[in-house]
């Protein structure tokens, strides 16, 4: 519109967007990186210090007795600490009371009377002029400066997950209808709370808002009761998709009125009559005109309660159930974390495999909240 | 699917009992729904178990598990469609069902059974026995699965670095605290961080102190609410436990860190270069938390939280928790799946992966598989008293809330009495 | 494939039967009484039937299922709050004495008010302002996906985020947590920050406020771009800078969606108990009423009286919002 | 018959009344304009018979049926919004087809009846654009042609040719002539403000004035014969003059002493008890012609001339203070500013109001 | 000097170009009106001045200063849009006076602007009300309001009278010339349809037609001497009648021959070269004069008779084929329908114009 932007207003817009973005992405980013690291480490150093070469005191368990060998008279065990990653050693000890006693290339005796020589590459080699014994290999000690070291591991873990694809399609075949459904149903309902005229509507409207703040909770145990008693008198199971669907449904219809009646309330009032005088009967307007106005209402509050069936866990074991054929992801998700939970490698993991999908969504979405859609309709104001 | 050993194949496993169960049942074209709350390892593990019932039953068996198990149980007992089997690890929800009227009595013989075959068996029928809807006391539980509460982890090298030994007494115990601090070190690492359920390893500290402290039926006392909380022996035990863990000098971070430190992550202290700390109590289940690679036995090992020498009479009190299985829908199915729970194999084949102890005394102990496993089972077996975990008896609103809440306070400074008083009101108020 | 299958057909399915529902009930009621065509004295009778049911059919399923899905439990929990635990005998209000006895639950409210006065307000303030800065740059969607992100995850996964970012070591250890690093970078001494009474508050409510504002970002987004461009341009010319133009012309037009947002989250607000749950399970005085009740519902079997009880006090104090958005919307359907 | 009935219609907003009880009878295929000053209510009464508008008092027939409580749908009209009303998600084409789409047209004939009116208002071009790449008059043709498209007993027009050029709304006033030739059933109303317009096309004018109807007639009546004063202020461009005066002679003609003393006569009966009283003066800017005998009805200062080409217009001072009054003469003439200037007028063309403002002409 | 100049200023939406490359100068204090058919570019051009609408090329300078890329805040504009673009949250009063409230004026100086404006434009009455309360012309003047409010150097006006009846059309059509000379440093610029309001108003008159400009001139100029065809068609109404002519002699009179062999001469000097090509004659309708004599320049049948009032448009057939001749003529002639007439007109007062549509006369 503005013809003319550069402003150092606008440079203050793009510094405050930056900053606010950094700030809602920096634990975001903290869960990316963790999900990425080792997990080990993940409690033991802070996310961001995963990004940078970081020295780290470490303790290695050299290979035990049995893999000694002999070379020139003497028995030694060598390999080296690192594994094959690169790294700087800096010091090494054996006992962990001086854990950084020695520097590398110093050799240290060990009290049992080998010799430990570790090089700063992570080279180790203990030598001893007799057989060695104890099934139990030498503690090493070192600090050692680890260069970011990323794993796959936890995601390849979360997608190897036993019917994990079966409980992506569970998932989608909840989230799918129980977004579309309350939607057509909700935006009915705006329409006639918008701008129908029949007795009893702004009460209506006031039932809508107070149910927002039923909770989920309080109304699991009669409903499910309602389908079992439901499901024994017409012979079918108390746990199908149409009763997920429509306990989404019943859940995320008061916020769904609500927003919708709020925005389809401030479409001009003067594109309905013009309809309505070309003939169109309430169903048509709300079919040609109120629906593809409120395109942007209708994409936000999609994401929204796609967003809600497809992270919600309870209403789904609860009216689905728990069985490997209706286990929806994130139960799938929530069951690879062991007993007593903490597997935090996992739900880090799991949090990136489930965010897909809605961020997928949000993005085809966020192309309806257009700009202008009423431009030209109207003159006036 | 597969089974996880070959019936028959290992002469360790007692396939005997596994065919005998086969020929007495017949479930084909049946389900069996289990809910429990094995996750994770522990799912593959219990499945592992399940498809020896599978495979000689020929039920169709669904476990399923969840992270909200304790209210999803409620509600699918309440709404009225229950699983067939339901396995909690809390005495104190399960009362609440059996009173509700959800179980099915187990019966006399399993009774028997359990009088039988487990270790110190009347405290596990003890345990497994509640009042049902009618007032009426029937055994409504099967005890499966069992942890051992009363351990201290320690890494063997680093005492032998430093030259401490493994106390063999309470006094042993805190006089190798003392000499840790004068060393310079930090003896113990204390986390009760678990989220929502903050606070409930401190009261494995309090339970094990009450066991070492008072007789096991003032702990019986207790758990009932049969003397009150305030009581000064209870307020004595959070004292004992307040000596370890009140201290400054005795907790890794200090006394501060305890009560936000993760109790998922403390123990990682004991392997850090240098120790954070030497010693850690927790239940069996803890090496899941080790780094990864840690090897029990060899990089790391535990022994029994020892009894006070002062107080002999007192023997070597265990503490322990465990899982109990219960009928909440009576089916033949899963009646027999109580059955097959009495059937040695159904002990064995778990026993034989990991974390699983057993009390009942007919399985082959040699089928441990490692030597630590067998060690612990060795000390559930030989316990001159064992008893449940105190909280997961309290009612629900203490054991797992006040009593938890309690502790948290009392780590942040708040004194034993008040603490006690408090949890006490709190017991008060749901009677 | 097959469960692909059986899912894109029970989707369709579902999805057509909805829409059947609406479609066929406005025909057979355009059938039943026809008015096209027709004069006289029939035809305003049917205009007139047909005028007072079709509303009805518009709202039909939606008020089928908030009387089952919401107003049945709500009935049943005002019942229930007069009834013991086990929901069987009558107790009166005695569930309601004990609780306004208990001092955890006066804590709950305190804090429950601590949280009314502060999410909401913060999450609508941020969401309006991340919505109108980036409304116009060219990398603002971008911005938009990364500010939606928290909304995205699940909750088990922003309470791992969270968790790292309070984490408490002790002073002189490496912190793991970022706000302890960041306070320790900068010479002070780690916090255990959610265990400082009062002030734990606010630490959980960053974590509510960080996950609502793309709420708030989004809906006011949408409203933003429904402002007519003209009388933007209308206030460039007059002479508004951007600042004149946000609060003098932006904001007052969508005064109604902001309200909305407003009430949204302080319902949410009431209803939130997963964030106190996973971050500290009400300890260290930071226990809210939704987190209470849960307690008191689930935890060891559940007492069904005060689990109830208490959200029916949650439910009460929904309604001066209730009354503040009838007023609403009756100024505003003056105009219609 | 399928003529309109309007029997003391009344408007209110809340505590304002916008319109005050009109009675108005419109015959079958009759082409009515409105108007009336800018919030007379001209739009308020459209939207009534329009039926988007509740009807607050009195009754109102279409082709004999009451339809106070009919739908716009079911009234059998097509209107064209004083501001536009577009459809803003669809194009120029939707726009105009939305209606026979929803009354089940052919496709064939949509298309046909859409390209004509396009046609029509050269919209051609622009039938894939949305409204908002459009042009303010191109908007409005839009809106025309969504009414011109389908086909309705009763047509209400708002204003449709406000922001037209003046060739296209000649073309497009033409056109809708046409139209109503070509359907001499339907029934038009239409609002404007442009007195050509009202003039050309209007079978009947009807002037309102803050909500009610101040004179109804064909349109050379109201001019020739104002029943009022607002009347006869209003229809004509520039005003006509009026001139406080007093009557000094009464019978069949009357003798009138304008401000200054000098006395006219006209041809305007009287009744005797007038004589004596305050009257107003008329006589329109274009039937003022300058004199340069000695007959003249009133001399005046010439204060301002505006040249329009074909016709001038002199702004006269001296009469009446601070409002000028005003000779509209053909071509450019030498009279320069400060002039004193005499006029004349023709007798028949000279109009004479009461007090309140009723014209003595009956 | 604050004038502004427009050098090769171009704006194309996507593929579509609006205004091919317009130069203009306006000087500080000159009233500029912009004429053209609908959708020629008049609102683009008005919105690129304000800055409103980026610059797809050429240069802009307001005040010599190059404003391209200066945002319209500091270009020190007031504007009326066609479209009102009113602030609907803001009762009438707060929306003129938002931009002085912007501005920091005291409250007092604001109170009395606003209640002068509103005075001028009738909305006393209005000013606390919400702009969904108001007619269309009165949110016309609110928006006229909230532009005379302000002290800007550079005044914009699209089309703000379109939706006013004459009378107040005609006062606030004076409000603003009067406005206009009180401030003889401020330039303003007008979208108009309304030929009256171009003619009286405008200093200069610019005739756009399909974003370039035709003419500019003051407007007496643009009358008389139209620069080509299109000009001499848009300005006046009606619109000038344009009759195909060959040209038959040339020299300092020119001779041109009408369809139906009627010659007749032209006091426009032509070039030999001329001689034989096609051109347009043209006649304004008020130019012409019923001849009762045997010379004049053509003759037809009566088709239509339009009566107004003060004047008579005949529509004559029978010259070009379905374009009928327009005679506007003085009054109300007893002449009738089908009667053959015979027009003559000032030799000073015809046109032509070649092939190209260029005027002959220079
Ligand atoms: N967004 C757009 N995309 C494409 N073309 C556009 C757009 N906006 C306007 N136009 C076209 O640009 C041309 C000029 O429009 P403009 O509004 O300047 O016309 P105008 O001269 O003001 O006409 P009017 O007198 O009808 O208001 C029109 O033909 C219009 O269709
Ligand atoms: N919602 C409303 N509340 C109060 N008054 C209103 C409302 N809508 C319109 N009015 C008033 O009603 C009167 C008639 O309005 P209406 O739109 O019919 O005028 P109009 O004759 O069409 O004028 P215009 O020629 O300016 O369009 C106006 O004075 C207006 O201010
Ligand atoms: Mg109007
Ligand atoms: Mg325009």
């Amino acid at each position: 519109m503005i013809a003319s932007s550069r402003s150092p207003l606008v440079w203050l817009v793009h510094i405050s967007v930056i900053l606010l973005v950094v700030l809602w992405t920096l634990p975001t980013a903290g869960l990316l990186i963790s999900s990425l690291r080792d997990k080990d480490q993940l409690a033991v150093s802070g996310w961001w210090t995963a990004l940078s070469t970081s020295t780290q005191n470490l303790v290695f368990r050299a290979p035990g007795a049995d893999t000694q060998v002999e070379k020139d008279g003497k028995f030694v065990i060598a390999g080296n600490m690192l594994e094959g990653q690169s790294g700087q050693v800096s010091a090494f000890g054996f006992n962990s009371k001086d854990p950084a006693a020695f520097q590398p290339g110093q050799s240290a005796d060990l009290p049992s009377g080998e010799k430990l020589t570790v090089q700063a590459d992570g080279a180790f080699e203990i030598a001893s002029d007799k057989a060695m014994d104890g099934a139990r290999g030498q503690r090493i000690f070192y600090t050692a400066a680890i260069p970011p070291r990323f794993t796959f591991d936890n995601y390849r873990e979360v997608m190897r997950a036993e019917g994990i694809g079966a409980s992506f399609i569970n998932s989608l075949t909840v989230a799918i209808p129980a977004t579309i459904i309350p939607i057509l149903v909700a935006a009915f309902a705006a329409y006639a709370l918008a701008w129908m005229k029949f007795p009893g509507r702004a009460i209506l409207i006031a039932v809508v808002v107070g149910l927002l703040v039923v909770p989920l909770q309080m109304s699991l145990i009669p409903l499910l009761k309602l389908y079992n008693g439901v499901g024994a008198f017409l012979g079918v199971p108390a746990k199908t998709y149409v009763g997920i669907w429509l306990a989404h449904m019943g859940f995320g219809l008061p916020l769904a009125i609500y927003l919708l009646r709020n925005y389809m309330a401030g479409l001009p009032r003067e594109i309905m009559e013009s309809a309505r005088v070309d003939g169109a009967s309430d169903f048509d307007i709300f079919i040609k005109i109120i629906l593809p106005l409120s395109f942007p209402a209708l994409a936000s509050f999609s994401i929204f309660q796609f967003l809600w069936t497809w992270n919600d866990l309870l209403v789904a074991m609860v009216f689905l159930g728990t069985g490997n054929n209706e286990l929806v992801l994130t139960g799938r998700l929530v069951n690879l974390l062991g007993s007593r939970g903490g597997n935090w490698e996992i739900l880090t993991a799991s949090a990136f495999v489930t965010i897909i999908v809605p961020l997928i969504v949000f993005f085809t979405l966020q192309r309806y909240l257009v700009r202008g859609l009423l431009a030209g309709s109207v003159k006036g104001g | 699917a597969e089974l996880k050993f070959k019936p028959g194949e290992d002469s360790k496993f007692n396939w005997a009992s596994f065919e005998e169960f086969k020929k007495g049942h017949d479930l084909k074209g049946q389900t069996l729904t289990i809910f429990g709350p094995w996750r994770g390892e522990d799912q593959v593990l219990v499945e592992s178990v399940l498809d020896y019932f599978r495979d000689a039953t020929g039920a169709d068996v669904k476990y399923s598990s969840s992270e909200n198990y304790e209210q999803q149980i409620v509600i699918d007992t309440q709404a009225g469609s229950p699983p067939d089997v339901a396995v909690l690890p809390q005495p104190g929800l399960i009362a609440d069902l059996a009173s509700k009227g959800y179980l099915t009595p187990l019966g006399e013989e399993t009774k028997k059974w359990l009088l039988d075959n487990y270790a110190a068996g009347q405290s596990w029928v003890d345990l497994s026995t509640y009042a049902g809807k009618d007032g009426k006391k029937e055994l409504y539980a099967f005890p499966y699965k069992i942890d051992v509460k009363s351990l201290v982890w320690y890494v063997p090298e680093n005492f032998e670095d430093s030259g401490y030994e493994v106390p063999k007494t309470m006094e042993e115990l805190k006089a190798l605290t003392e000499k840790i601090v004068a060393d310079g070190g930090t003896p113990w690492c204390i986390g009760l961080g678990s989220g929502g359920a903050t606070g409930w390893p401190a009261t494995d500290w309090v339970e094990d102190m009450m066991l070492r402290t008072q007789p096991a039926d003032v702990y019986d006392k207790w758990v009932t609410n049969a003397i009150p909380f305030n009581d000064p022996a209870v307020v004595g035990a959070i004292d004992e436990f307040g000596w370890f863990a009140k201290n400054d000098k005795n907790v890794d971070g200090g006394a501060a860190a305890v009560a936000s430190a993760d109790f998922r992550d403390s123990p990682k202290g004991l392997f850090a270069s240098p120790p954070k700390c030497y010693l850690h109590h927790q239940a069996s289940f803890i090496p899941s938390f080790f780094p990864e690679g840690t090897v029990v036995g060899q990089d790391a090992d535990f022994f029994y939280m020892p009894p006070y020498a002062s107080k002999p009479e007192l023997g070597n009190p265990v503490l322990g928790a465990g899982t109990l299985a219960m009928i909440t829908k009576d089916t033949p199915a899963s009646r027999a799946f109580i059955e097959f729970l009495e059937t040695p194999i159904a002990h064995e084949v778990w026993m034989a992966q990991t974390s699983f102890l057993t009390p009942f005394k007919g399985v082959n102990k040699d089928t441990y598989a490692n030597g630590p496993m067998k060690k612990q089972g060795e000390i559930l077996l030989n316990a001159t008293t064992f008893r449940f975990d105190g909280s997961d008896l309290m009612p629900g609103k203490i054991g797992a809330g006040a009593f938890w809440t309690g502790m948290v306070d009392y780590v942040g400074g708040k004194s034993a009495t008040d603490v006690a008083d408090g949890i006490q009101k709190a017991w008060d108020s749901i009677k | 494939m097959q469960q692909l299958l059986f899912a894109i057909i029970t989707m369709a399915a579902g999805v057509l039967a909805c829409a059947a529902y609406f479609f066929s009930t406005n025909w057979i009621l355009d059938r039943l009484f026809p008015s096209k065509g027709l004069t006289g004295p029939l035809a305003s009778r049917n205009l007139r039937i047909t005028n007072a049911i079709r509303p009805w059919l518009f709202l039909g399923p939606a008020l089928f299922s908030l009387t089952i899905y919401l107003i049945y439990p709500v009935i049943a929990s005002v019942w229930l709050s007069l009834h013991d635990r086990a929901g069987e005998n009558f107790v009166g209000l005695n569930n309601f004495i004990w609780m306004f006895n208990d001092g955890e639950f006066r804590q709950s409210i305190y804090n429950n008010f601590l949280w009314l006065l502060v999410v909401p307000a913060a999450a609508t303030f941020f969401g309006l302002i991340i919505a109108a800065l980036t409304d116009r740059i060219w990398w603002g969607n971008i911005a938009k996906t990364l500010i939606f992100m928290p909304m995205a995850i699940s909750f088990v996964g922003a309470s791992v985020i969270w968790k790292f970012i309070y984490d408490y070591r002790a002073a002189g250890t490496e912190q793991i947590g970022i706000l302890n690093a960041i306070v320790v970078y900068f010479g002070g001494t780690p916090e255990a920050w959610v265990t400082l009474p009062f002030w734990n508050n606010f630490f959980l409510m960053v974590i509510l406020i960080w996950i609502q504002t793309g709420f708030a970002m989004v809906i006011l987004s949408a409203a933003l771009r429904g402002i007519p461009e003209e009388t933007i341009e209308a206030a460039v010319i007059d002479g508004a800078n951007g600042f004149q133009i946000f609060f003098k012309i932006m904001i007052p037009q969508m005064w109604g969606t902001i309200a909305v947002v407003w009430t949204t989250i302080t319902i949410l607000v009431l209803k939130v108990f997963d964030i106190v749950l996973a971050m500290t399970n009400g300890q260290w005085q930071s226990q809210v009423l939704a987190n209470l009740m849960f307690d008191w519902m689930f935890r060891g079997g559940g007492d069904f009286g005060r689990g109830a009880a208490i959200a029916v006090i949650i439910m009460v104090l929904v309604i001066p919002i209730m009354i503040w958005n009838i007023r609403n919307a009756t100024k505003e359907m003056e105009g219609h | 018959m399928a003529g309109l009935q309007l029997k003391n219609i009344r408007k209110s907003y809340g505590a304002v009344d916008v319109i005050h009880g009109i009675d108005l009878d419109i015959r079958q295929g009759e082409f009515v304009v409105f108007v009336g000053p800018s919030g007379c209510g001209k739009s308020t009464l459209l939207r009534m018979i329009a039926g988007l508008e509740e009807i607050s008092g009195g009754e109102m027939y279409i082709a004999e049926r009451l339809v106070n409580e009919v739908p716009p749908s079911q009234r059998g009209i097509a209107m064209v919004f004083q501001s536009y009303a577009l459809y803003p998600h669809m194009t120029v084409y939707d726009n105009m087809a939305f209606g026979m789409r929803i009354a089940k047209e052919s496709k064939e004939e949509i298309d046909r009846r859409v390209r004509a009116a396009a046609d029509i208002l050269q919209l051609t071009q622009y039938l894939d654009r949305l409204p908002k790449a459009l042009s303010g008059g191109q908007r409005q043709r839009v809106a025309i042609g969504r009414a011109i498209c389908r086909d309705p007993k009763v047509f209400l027009f708002d204003e449709p040719l406000s922001n037209l050029d003046a060739a296209l709304r000649v073309a497009t006033r033409i056109e809708i002539a046409k139209l109503n030739e070509s359907m001499p059933d339907t029934t038009m109303i239409y609002v404007t403000h442009d007195q050509v317009e009202a003039m050309t096309l209007a079978d009947r004018i009807v002037v309102l004035s803050a909500g009610h109807i101040e004179q109804v007639g064909p349109p050379l009546e109201l001019y020739e014969r104002p029943a009022n004063l607002f009347v006869a202020r209003f229809i004509g461009s520039p005003a006509m003059n009026i001139i406080p005066a007093k009557i000094v002679g009464t019978g069949a003609e009357t003798t009138v002493e304008l401000p200054g003393g000098k006395t006219d006569v006209l041809d305007i009966p009287t009744a005797a008890t007038e004589n004596g009283k305050a009257a107003s003066f008329g006589v329109r800017p274009e039937d003022l012609r300058v004199s340069t005998g000695d007959t003249f009805l009133f001399e005046g200062t010439v204060a301002i001339i505006e040249a329009l080409g074909e016709v001038t217009l002199l702004y006269i001072e001296g009469l009446v203070a601070n409002e000028p009054i005003i000779a509209k003469v053909p071509g450019i003439l030498d009279i320069k500013r400060g002039e004193k200037v005499r006029f004349t007028a023709d007798k028949a063309k000279l109009h004479l109001f009461d007090a309140n403002g009723k014209s003595y002409r009956a």
